[in-house]
């Protein structure tokens, strides 16, 4: 039994390593993943993409391709029904039905290069490529909208004609590009700045960036003649994906089943649906499966990106570094239809500080580029670059240690957050306290090196999970949830499973169930998994440790509150008089004792435990040239309680990558028509191996009270820090402040050049 | 991916005579991580293609008195496991590496990477400061040319159509002298050169810098040499003076384009950077073989 | 009698008051309670807004209870990534 | 005009029919259903399609599939012998050096050839070497580990 989150009891299997469940299939290439499920008599789907970025659709013309070799259909959006436009709350966020439907397959307009038209399914991949040609659709081009000025300007072309901007009281009278304004905070922000000895305001700008999950997105669907569908998938959650593709296709929930692959990786590129309902759509137009996998290309080209930004701040601190008013405004562009994460940006971007007067105000801005979606931590990163560049400069403009800085301010327990509520048990100061004493903040720099430090913030996502703990016959267990495992999270529930029951981690057997076979789960994202699934498998766990204790009363014939459950067996709290009976004696008589032991919990996950990290970096800087090397990397992160330390390590390593891949190069770059120029993996450059360090990932235990074990969520800070890390250790070896991603060689030479 | 006739050929005569039956619209196959890609992507149509991996002479490196004699279709990783020529064309060897991932290593060639004509190719300056040659085979026999006359413009080379680059002949370098290559990329592998800068250093009895050559990649249609290098460091002490005039003869040499991979200004800055790197550790390699 | 702070739209819906003192019990009261002094907060907060009750934010709280001296938020609902 | 190719995969005989511009990226997993090998780019950019080609490294999705004739591949299929795991798998799920595991496969194999050639290399020559396998979700710090220790296993100075 848990004793909460504050006791020092001693873990049997929670804060071990051992090897996940899945891990052979995944060593040996047996693992089945989006792409390599096959049926016989399979079609194979390909979509066509707009080649304009702005332009309404006149006709769309399928007859040629339909008389062409191997085609057997051909589908656009006149084959969806039509949506009206409704505000949706499934799962994740906020979702519009209408947008995500003409997203899937535009309707009377594109509106970004590579937007969906039409799709066909043939009896081979070159024959449905080939088919592609074969459909003609007449346009209208249009004004393209490509960066915030344009899409903000008074006489912008409108994207949607009825897009009123909410948030606005009263309402604007026009439509515009701005889909909604956003603004929060408390105080008075200009007393706040007033009361400052020192204020910086500054102003910063980012590009739009790609999850780079490699694995393109997958699906294979198939619909039989009682019109019930079953779609095989790599998502981040297929209870989503069943409830999209539903709500697309105006079927019944009841008559979809989605049967999770492994994922290629996710990040938040893969909380929504591109692919599913157009197979789905081909299958029951072709009378046979169809498997659809996407190119690179179309990875790029067609799914979110997260928003390029533009931020300004201003903050203020007094002659001792105590911060006295923060105030910011966000740009964030959402692509072609309404939906950035700038309410997350601006939610976090003053998060890690107490500060008294704060104001925020974030415009979220449609334009002629892809749809955005969720990347970890969706919108944070952005607005800590404006933020922690900002802190940076003003901790160094009253000569105090950025770290010393950070403590002077650091949000914690009853302190208000901008968003509003005090928070609860939180570790900032812990994460900030032990990245100072770690040996790396005192190491010595060589020429041209510097040393940049910033802390990150997440809500973390708790949200709906079930999950039910079986007990075979021999005493093993099953455990089986929701929840697809992108980063391990199987071991994490077979541990909290082997720890609650008191047996071997071996003899638990974590199952991902498809959406027939386990009541309803949220996605894998926004840090949850281990958290509320966890919790789930904490209490379906204790469910079965009451009735095995039930049965084992029933035996010895004595009352329920005499017999405890401890390290994996029944015992008679009076001690003497009974032999211990173990899980699989238990299991062997649950036929005669009541019948089969099984657990079930269903929850919503309520005390969700907020997170920081605190990073420290270390960039070699070739004044020549202008290329920024990474040498030495320390994350620092409050998990709360690591339950398998490895795999919380591997996302704080993992967030790190991707934080200075976003940091030093990489960027969706457009041509005038709105044409990205880079969509592969040579020219969006992700850090390859031999660009990085080792990662030096620094565990923090401040329990969450909220959770049985305390644990928070782990999988979005870590993203958070780095691009400020990257940007004030640049500072610190060059002495020029980079306010524009990507920090190429480019674009530090030519800073170099002004300022250096 | 649309190729109706895959052939392999094990002569270069066989090969010629493909080619010539296939009438313009056959393409040569060595390593392929040029021409597969492209022909993916829809940019080249090949009706035929000719795998010349079977073809002795073109996966051969081989050695003796005239020096080394390198099969068109050797892979990277292979030309690098050869100690000899290693030790003797450091530069070339450091470039030919520098080709993609250790997987593209595994099969790009030296003769793909003349024939693609990439002005970003890094294989091609330290081609031209090594004053290599290449056998070119034709329906009209064989004919030997210089490595920098291959490529003539971006995806163009001056092999007529049906002719094979069969080999790169590099000669035996004299003593006293070495060569090295530098490029500049965003990533620290698996990234096309934004510059390339090769330099050769030829020193002599006394150590002093007798001659050298520079040619450098990326910065404009095909490899561009400066010419000047020579003037600048030959007979004089390699000193700052000296290397900052070399590295702004190195920019006057460059005639770059803006793209995506970097801007004109860009380049030419660290075109002149990476003329004086290259040129400095080709000189203490040089020195090295006193 | 519940704290009920406001910022943004909301504070500005309800006439620039950044803070109100409600008395309800549940959410649903309180909700009433708003809707009741400001015709048409509520739209904005149904489905918009998370309830924070004393720093604990409770994305679905239609039956959730309003301790006595508690002090309530609206939050932004966002998504994970 | 299709062609039929024998060749040797992970120690067995093959055969198969494929069209000239098929890819052998293609053919190993929709006709031969050796699955393990993964196509995440097509571009040679990504190495999650790594496969030993006589021997060699190479991106499978830059090979044609004709090419394979009378060649030795071996696939991440093939580490694995008699049921008991390749050191290098072994160490991956030991050290964690896997998330999603979509680029394990390509990993493995570019591993292997790495210690074939190298069986004591550095951390920069793992890394330099691992450059053309990309992973997302890892940070790579947990694989260059688990590399170097399998191959100090490999050389027995360790277990």
């Amino acid at each position: 039994m848990s004793d909460g989150a504050e006791g020092a009891r001693k873990f049997r299997w929670v804060g071990t390593r051992p090897v996940r469940p899945d891990g052979v299939d995944k060593v040996t290439g047996r693992a089945r993943y989006g792409a390599d499920l096959a049926l016989p008599g399979m079609l194979w789907g390909r979509v066509l993409r707009s080649p304009h970025a702005h332009a309404r659709i006149l006709a769309i013309d399928a007859s040629r391709a339909l008389a062409m070799e191997g085609v057997k259909a051909v589908v656009s959006a006149e084959d969806l029904p039509e949506i009206r436009s409704e505000q949706a709350f499934v799962g994740e966020g906020p979702t519009d039905f209408r947008d995500l439907s003409h997203n899937v397959m535009a309707r009377g307009k594109v509106l970004y290069h590579g937007h969906a038209v039409a799709a066909v399914a043939a009896t081979s991949a070159e024959l449905a490529e080939r088919a592609l040609a074969g459909i003609d659709v007449e346009y209208e081009v249009l004004p393209a909208v490509l960066d915030l000025d344009a899409a903000l300007a008074p006489d912008a072309p409108l994207l949607h004609e009825d897009l009123v901007t909410k948030g606005v009281n009263p309402p604007p009278q026009r439509a515009s590009n701005v889909a909604e304004r956003v603004e929060m905070g408390h105080g008075d922000v200009e007393a706040g700045l007033a009361r400052a000895d020192v204020v910086v305001e500054r102003e910063f700008t980012t590009r739009p960036v790609h999850q780079g999950y490699i694995e393109p997105h997958a699906a294979l669907a198939e619909i039989g003649e009682d019109g019930r569908a079953t779609i095989w998938c790599s998502s981040q959650g297929h209870f989503m994906v069943r409830a999209y593709t539903a709500k697309l296709l105006g079927m019944e929930l009841s008559s979809i089943r989605v049967i999770p692959a492994e994922i290629g990786g996710g990040f938040g590129g893969k909380t929504t649906v591109y692919l599913e309902p157009v197979a789905t759509l081909l299958a029951r137009k072709s009378g046979r499966p169809v498997k659809m996998v996407m190119s690179r290309e179309e990875v790029f080209r067609a799914t979110g990106p997260t928003s390029g930004t533009r931020i300004r701040v201003k903050m203020g601190c007094t002659r001792d570094g105590r911060l006295t008013g923060a105030d910011a405004h966000l740009e964030y562009e959402a692509g072609a239809f309404p939906g950035s994460p700038v309410t997350a940006g601006a939610m976090t971007i003053f998060a890690p500080y107490d500060v008294a007067d704060v104001r925020i105000v974030g415009l979220d801005v449609v334009l002629n580029t892809p749809k955005v979606a969720a990347y970890r931590a969706p919108g944070a990163p952005m607005a800590a670059f404006a933020a922690e560049s900002a802190v940076d400069e003003l901790a160094r403009r009253i000569d105090l240690d950025p770290i010393e800085f950070r403590l002077r301010n650091a949000a914690r327990e009853g302190v208000q957050a901008p968003y509003g509520p005090r928070f609860k048990r939180i570790g900032h100061v812990e994460t900030l306290e032990a990245a100072r004493a770690h040996p790396h903040y005192r190491a010595p720099l060589l020429p041209n090196q510097g040393r940049g430090v910033a802390s990150g913030f997440w809500f973390n996502a708790g949200l709906q999970s079930s999950a039910d703990v079986h007990i075979n016959e021999d005493g093993s267990v099953v455990v089986t949830s929701g929840n697809p495992d992108i980063g391990g999270s199987r071991a994490s529930l077979a541990i909290l499973a082997a720890e609650e029951l008191g047996i071997d981690y071996a003899r638990v057997s974590p199952i991902v169930a498809d959406t027939s076979q386990v009541a309803y789960s949220d996605l894998t994202g926004g840090s949850r998994v281990t958290f509320a699934t966890g919790m789930a498998v904490v209490e379906a766990a204790r469910s079965v440790v009451r009735q095995l204790r039930e049965r084992a009363a029933a035996i010895w014939e004595v009352d329920l509150d005499d017999v405890e459950w401890r390290d994996g067996a029944a015992r008679l709290r009076a001690g003497a008089g009974r032999e211990p009976l173990g899980l699989a004696e238990l299991a062997a008589r649950a036929a005669r004792t009541g019948g089969p032991l099984a657990g079930h919990a269903s929850l919503t996950a309520r005390g969700v435990g907020a997170a920081f990290g605190t990073h420290i970096c270390d960039v070699e800087v070739d004044p020549e040239t202008g290329s920024v090397r990474v040498v030495r990397y320390t994350a620092v992160q409050d998990a709360g309680r690591a339950i398998h330390p490895s795999y919380v390590e591997g996302q704080m390593q993992g967030g790190v990558a991707q934080g200075i891949g976003w940091a030093l190069n990489e960027e969706y770059l457009f041509d005038a028509d709105g044409v990205m120029q880079n969509p592969g993996f040579l020219d969006y450059r992700m850090p390859v191996a031999s660009d990085l360090p080792m990662i030096d990932a620094v565990i923090v235990e401040v329990p969450n009270p909220g959770h049985p074990y305390g644990v928070r969520g782990v999988g979005e800070v870590p993203i958070v820090p780095p691009i400020p890390a990257v940007a004030n250790a640049i500072h610190d070896a060059t002495g020029v402040r980079m306010r524009e991603l990507p920090m190429s060689p480019p674009r530090v030479l030519e800073a170099l050049e002004r300022e250096g | 991916m649309r190729a109706t006739r895959y052939a392999a050929p094990d002569s270069v005569g066989d090969a010629v005579a493909l080619l010539a039956g296939a009438a313009g619209r056959g393409r040569v196959l060595a390593g392929g991580s040029d021409l597969l890609v492209q022909m993916r992507a829809g940019r080249i149509e090949a009706e035929l293609v000719v795998d010349v991996k079977r073809i002795e002479r073109m996966t051969t490196l081989s050695h003796d008195a005239r020096g080394f004699r390198i099969g068109a279709a050797v892979c990277g990783a292979a030309l690098a496991e050869d100690a000899l020529l290693a030790r003797a064309w450091p530069g070339v060897v450091e470039a030919v590496q520098l080709i993609g991932s250790s997987q593209i290593q595994g099969r790009a060639s030296l003769g793909g990477n003349l024939c693609n004509a990439s002005p970003a190719a890094d294989g091609v300056p330290a081609l031209v400061t090594a004053g290599a040659r290449c056998v070119v085979a034709g329906p009209a026999g064989e004919r030997e040319v210089e490595a920098s006359q291959v490529a003539t413009g971006p995806g163009e080379t001056s092999l007529s159509a049906g002719e094979i680059l069969v080999e790169v002949l590099l000669p035996d370098p004299p003593p006293r002298c070495a060569d090295a290559y530098l490029r500049m990329t965003p990533r620290s592998e698996m990234d096309i050169a934004v510059v390339g800068a090769a330099a050769r250093v030829w020193l002599d009895e006394r150590g002093r810098c007798s001659a050298a050559r520079v040619a450098l990649g990326s910065v404009g249609p095909t490899v561009r040499e400066v010419h000047a290098a020579d003037a600048i460091l030959a007979g004089g002490a390699l000193d700052d003076a000296a290397l900052a005039r070399l590295a702004g003869a190195a920019r006057d040499a460059t005639a770059p384009i803006d793209d995506l991979r970097g801007s004109a200004r860009y380049r030419t800055r660290v075109a002149g950077v990476l003329a004086r790197r290259a040129t400095l550790i080709a000189y203490a390699r040089a020195r090295e073989r006193r | 009698m519940a704290r009920v702070l406001l910022s943004g739209a909301l504070r500005r819906h309800a006439g620039g008051r950044a803070e109100l003192a409600i008395e309800a019990r549940t959410y649903r009261e309180l909700l009433a309670a708003l809707e009741a002094r400001f015709p048409g907060i509520a739209s904005l907060i149904e489905g918009r807004t998370s309830l924070a009750i004393d720093g604990e934010i409770i994305a679905d709280p239609l039956l959730e209870t309003i301790p006595p001296r508690s002090e309530i938020h609206f939050v932004p609902r966002v998504a994970g990534g | 005009m299709k062609h039929h190719v024998s060749t040797t995969i992970n120690g067995d005989a093959a055969e198969f029919l494929c069209e000239p511009g098929a890819l052998l990226l293609d053919v190993l997993r929709d006709v031969l259903g050796l699955i393990g090998t993964k196509e995440g780019c097509g571009s040679g950019d990504c190495g999650a399609c790594s496969i030993l080609l006589d021997g060699r490294l190479v991106c499978a999705c830059l090979v044609l599939a004709a090419e394979a004739e009378g060649a030795r591949i071996e696939t991440v299929e093939g580490l694995a012998r008699d049921g008991e795991l390749h050191p290098l798998q072994r160490r991956f799920l030991e050290d964690a050096a896997l998330q999603c595991g979509v680029c394990t496969p390509g990993f493995l194999v570019a591993a292997k050839a790495l210690l074939d050639r190298n069986p004591d290399p550095t951390e920069e020559e793992a890394r330099y070497w691992l450059a053309g396998n990309l992973c997302r979700c890892t940070g790579y710090d947990k694989i260059v580990r688990a590399v170097l220790e399998a191959a100090a296993e490999m050389r027995g100075e360790v277990r």
